[in-house]
């Protein structure tokens, strides 16, 4: 199965087993999205499960907020990661902070396609996750398998908080895997070992796992995937250092923005003991997301970066 | 000029006008011991009142049903008594007090009360419009005769959030009423520097498609015949539904503005909504000391509800990340 | 249906009608080339075309002066055309080559054109009505006779950025021209399904105060005269203005999308915009040679352009972090 | 000269000497703004110079970008910094991007007045720097000095590209100091030594500057003050850990946002090395602002917490 039937099959199978939840979204009805994550669910479970929205993200991810508070559990599809901003103060403002100042919770769950190497150029192709990280009441999921494509939505949508699940638009059609057995759930918060290794660990998570598997082959290093990337899986990330003392950091956001600069500061502040080498971050430049694919191949992290910064850390 | 009844409303019994009447006592006597904590630094930040509006929050939220839902701003305190939440709750919040309804996390009238179908305020104007919208999309989809009913100012209405969820909700037909508290002002900025056509029920039909009518909104009577008519028509299944609520903004912005922008003439407009009920009761035939009786109550709930609210405990600091989901991750 | 001339505009001179024409299918004829470019892998990423709209850009865009400025999105190549703008330069941006205007750092029509006074398009549906706002208030200030021109379309109508927009300029009476794109569809969603009221006009002059007329936007002549009347009134001192050009999307949404959702009989009721003028200028007396040799220019010059941009260089990576600011902070 | 009085005379000074200067916000004619900053210049510049909006962040920030794109110098009024959420689509899409895709310079400010101890609650509080940092194409500064408060607001109205001016509430009357010449300008980019010291660095901005001097008073610690948060004074920071070997950042933001993370990062990552100690950082606990002076008080860094963990990091 690949990884956007498993997105599709754990929408399809939330929407069999709980009446409450509901999509809502720009063309996701008889079209299908635009990705066509949500083919084939209109014409299943119709009108009033399958919503079409006009273009608002903002009212519609307050919608989703409101039908949440009724107790409903909506899925909310943004046609494209990038338009996040355009519901930024809706998601920090309502989903973020009503369950701490009022005890409401608001279970709901916000799908947004990002990420390059699609030929997207500035607008099409963001990682916005890093605005999230730090905002105190969200959830911010990150799958980077076809396993957790399934079981982080399932948990998405079953957990109590609104949560952003930022599903790979390179993945979609690359990652392929067995099909998720219908009680698989990824439990929200932690990650996985995705290799076990002992001579440095590399902190990654949505389209970087596979990509620092592939660059990894052959070295004795550990993989950490780490699924949700906000509140971030401390004591995983802290205990794999401790083991191999050596850490590289690789996310598709910019270098100064995304997961790295916590994660960085987190082992700095709490695993420093064990380091011996400084840690290393593996990142695109500080700039927007460039089309032309010169631009683009040389902006992204490849495995050849990823390998030379790997043995660069471990020659340290 | 000599204060004018509201207009008769024959529909509107006697006891729905004294619960009005009493609702809108409660606000004005909580305000007024709001202002003066606030003056005294016993209540800190600032401070925002419904001076003179409010017949806005008393009536609409006296027209909804009990298994409505609200999401009421800054000047609608009655509309929070009138689904039934003790006024003790209010000034606790005021407060910063461990049991008020945001356990001291938020001040004013920036908080919710779920076990009222209360929604908090949350401050980024037009914030709530979408909200209220999400709400009423699930008593469509679920078929329950249900309402929700929202508010936002004259100034409100400029912002993006006000405009799409008036718009979703028109294309998704769900059961929202939206109530614009049309009060001349928008912080120190009049409505004709908001926008150009300041008939805002004109605007609301015209740009929207929206039913809107536009009461009188120092009027209880009016206001709430208004309402009751625009919830019972979203609740029918008509659609969302809008109403104007003309009315001054009795004092400043917050406890800090004094206001002075507003000119005299202007202010001459406008009647207290309180004497207005007041006086309509009066020529209905009720003895001055009955409504008198009225105002005692009110302010005797009032003070005993201060009582109560000062005596509450304070949070406790340790309990800061309390809370912050409602499922926690445990790392 | 035979093709119904465009409407006669008196007004409207021969010079201009042909150069309409020629706006028209430069446009046209760069898409035809840039769809098949798409489909043979040498333009990556995806392809959205204005297929059928091309009256749109080109009468808005020529009935500008040369000191406005625009705001232009996917749908209206012809109006980069009608300022000026050469088509290689366009095509370099859908080849992400180095020389282009956003020096392959995006690509599409997503791309301003400084000195045409041209904005580049940012893809967030709304984001550029504020900026033609703002552009109007310096014109304004500096009491300089000029106009900013943006469209969106029925779509982006729903977001909040075009109510803010909008009613800012209408408050700051400023000289900005709206032009709605109305082409019955937002991607799949017909434009039913994204406002209650589809007479787009209706609703920007009942719900914003400015004036809008609704205009065929098949017929170049249509759109150009009222486009040149807005501009005018705008220049005149007149407040922001807006037209709703009704057409219908062409292609689907972009070149991934074949659009099935559009009923035939929709189609039916819309004739090519190229075709009317084409047999307007014919019913005029133009020869159908002249016609001819209109038609093989610009495909001469698309054909031309494409070589031009086709042999451009592409960008060289080394670069990727010149201009990431205007004033480079050096550390 | 008060700091919120050297703001004002920026403003004033910069309308003065520059036609292309105007401002834009909320209230803020014939009102003076919602913290009376602007109080005054409507009566001396009149409507066209100072120019009250409908309430509408979103299209008021992006009208400064078609102002400046047509060679103005918009100065843009938030009445929070708060409600900066409500414009961020167009800081982010509009504002950051413009200039690396096209060439067009968009030179605009938006002053924000942020923080706490006002007991301004969750939405009248907030410190949303962080957000902005790593956006490639902004510029963002808070000043933490009455020199900076006019320093730094003159130069970011002459500099050519967006810049995010963060101005502190809680210092609005609390700092005082001699009145900046009209020649004073804070370059963008640039920190400094607040106080030199060779124990220890604390890197910190805005209200903590004051609060780090006085919480390291009869220590030798260096204290930095950033200026300008991003893009990062790297070689300040860096520079200036290599002489100490000991970091302390402070900041305003929740530990997991703001500015920490990329500071600790970067120390970690290139000033490894040196550092005797891990990097310390004292922030507020990952919850929204709170408004009861119990918990605010609580919550934000106080000299009592920031002398703490100083002594912690020098005793290690
Ligand atoms: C998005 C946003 N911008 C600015 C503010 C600051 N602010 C709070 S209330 C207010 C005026 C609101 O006017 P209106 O909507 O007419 O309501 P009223 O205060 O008159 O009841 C302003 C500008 C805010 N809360 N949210
Ligand atoms: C804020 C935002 N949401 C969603 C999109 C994705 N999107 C791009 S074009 C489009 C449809 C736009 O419809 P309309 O405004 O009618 O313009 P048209 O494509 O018909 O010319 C959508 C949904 C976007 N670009 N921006
Ligand atoms: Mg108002
Ligand atoms: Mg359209």
């Amino acid at each position: 199965m690949l990884y956007i039937e498993a997105i599709r099959a754990a929408l399809r199978d939330a929407l069999l087993e709980d009446e409450r939840v509901f999509l809502l979204g720009e063309d996701i009805g008889h079209f299908g999205g635009a990705f066509g994550v949500t083919k084939g669910l209109w014409e299943e479970f119709g009108d009033e499960r399958v919503i079409d929205t006009p273009i608002c993200e903002e009212a519609f991810a307050g919608a989703a907020a409101g039908a949440a508070w009724m107790g409903e559990r909506p899925v909310v599809e943004l046609q494209f990661a990038d338009f996040i901003s355009c519901a930024f103060d809706s998601i920090v403002n309502v989903a973020a902070k009503t369950h701490w100042r009022s005890g409401i919770r608001l279970p709901f769950v916000i799908r947004a396609p990002f990420g390059g190497g699609v030929r997207g150029g500035p607008f099409h192709s963001q990682c916005p996750e890093g605005w999230f990280i730090g905002v105190a009441g969200l959830k911010v999921v990150c799958p980077g398998s076809v396993d957790d494509a399934y079981g982080l939505l399932r948990a998405a949508i079953e957990d109590d908080d609104p949560v952003l699940y930022f599903e790979h638009k390179a993945l979609y059609r690359r990652l392929d895997g067995a099909a998720p057995d219908r009680a698989t759930r990824t439990a929200l918060g932690k990650g996985r070992i995705a290799r076990a290794g002992s001579d440095a660990t590399v902190v990654t998570y949505g389209a970087g796992v596979d990509l620092a598997l592939r660059a990894s082959e052959g070295l004795d290093v550990e993989v950490l995937d780490l699924r949700t990337v906000w509140p971030l899986d401390r004591t995983l990330v802290l205990e794999s250092v401790e083991r191999t003392s050596r850490v590289l950091v690789l996310q598709e956001p910019a270098r100064s923005s995304g997961v790295a600069p916590l994660v960085c500061s987190l082992v700095a502040e709490e695993g420093f003991v064990h380091l011996d080498a400084p840690p290393s971050i593996v990142a695109p430049p500080d700039t927007p997301v460039p089309f032309a694919p010169e631009l683009e191949d040389a902006y992204l992290p490849t495995p050849e970066r990823v390998r030379g910064a790997l043995e660069e850390l471990l020659a340290y | 000029m000599p204060t004018e009844p509201c207009a008769d409303a024959p529909e509107v019994g006697r006891e729905t006008r004294l619960q009005l009447l009493r609702l809108m006592l409660l606000q004005r006597y909580a305000e007024e011991r709001i202002m003066s904590l606030y003056r005294q630094g016993r209540i800190v930040g600032s401070v925002y009142t419904g001076y003179q509006q409010e017949a806005v929050g008393a009536g609409a939220g006296l027209a909804l049903g009990p298994d409505d839902v609200a999401l009421p701003l800054n000047r609608e305190q009655a509309c929070h008594y009138a689904r039934g939440v003790p006024v003790a709750h209010v000034l606790r919040n005021f407060l910063g007090k461990a049991t008020g309804p945001t356990f001291g996390r938020d001040g004013n009238m920036h908080f919710g009360v779920p076990e009222h179908g209360i929604f908090p305020l949350v401050s980024m104007l037009g914030d709530l419009c979408p909200v209220a919208v999400g709400a009423a999309l699930a008593f469509k989809r679920r078929r329950e005769p249900r309402v929700a009913l929202t508010f936002f100012g004259d100034g409100a209405m400029s912002t993006g959030d006000v405009h799409e969820a008036i718009n979703l909700a028109a294309v998704l037909q769900v059961p929202v009423v939206f109530v614009v508290q049309s009060n001349q002002y928008a912080y120190s900025t009049p409505t004709n520097r908001q926008t150009v056509n300041t008939n805002l029920a004109e605007r609301l039909r015209g740009g929207w498609s929206i039913a809107c009518e536009r009461v009188d909104g120092t009027d209880a009577l009016a206001v709430y015949t208004a309402a009751r008519a625009a919830i019972e028509r979203a609740r029918a299944g008509g659609g969302p539904q809008a109403i104007e609520a003309v009315t001054l903004r009795g004092h400043g912005h917050a406890a800090h503005d004094d206001a002075r922008y507003v000119p005299s003439e202007l202010r001459e407009r406008f009647q207290d909504p309180i004497e207005r009920l007041a006086a309509r009761l009066a020529a209905d035939g009720l003895a001055p000391a009955e409504i008198d009786a009225v105002r005692q109550r009110a302010r005797e709930e009032v003070a005993a509800a201060l009582d109560e609210a000062e005596a509450a405990p304070a949070p406790d600091p340790a309990t800061l990340l309390h809370g912050v989901y409602a499922d926690p991750i445990s790392s």
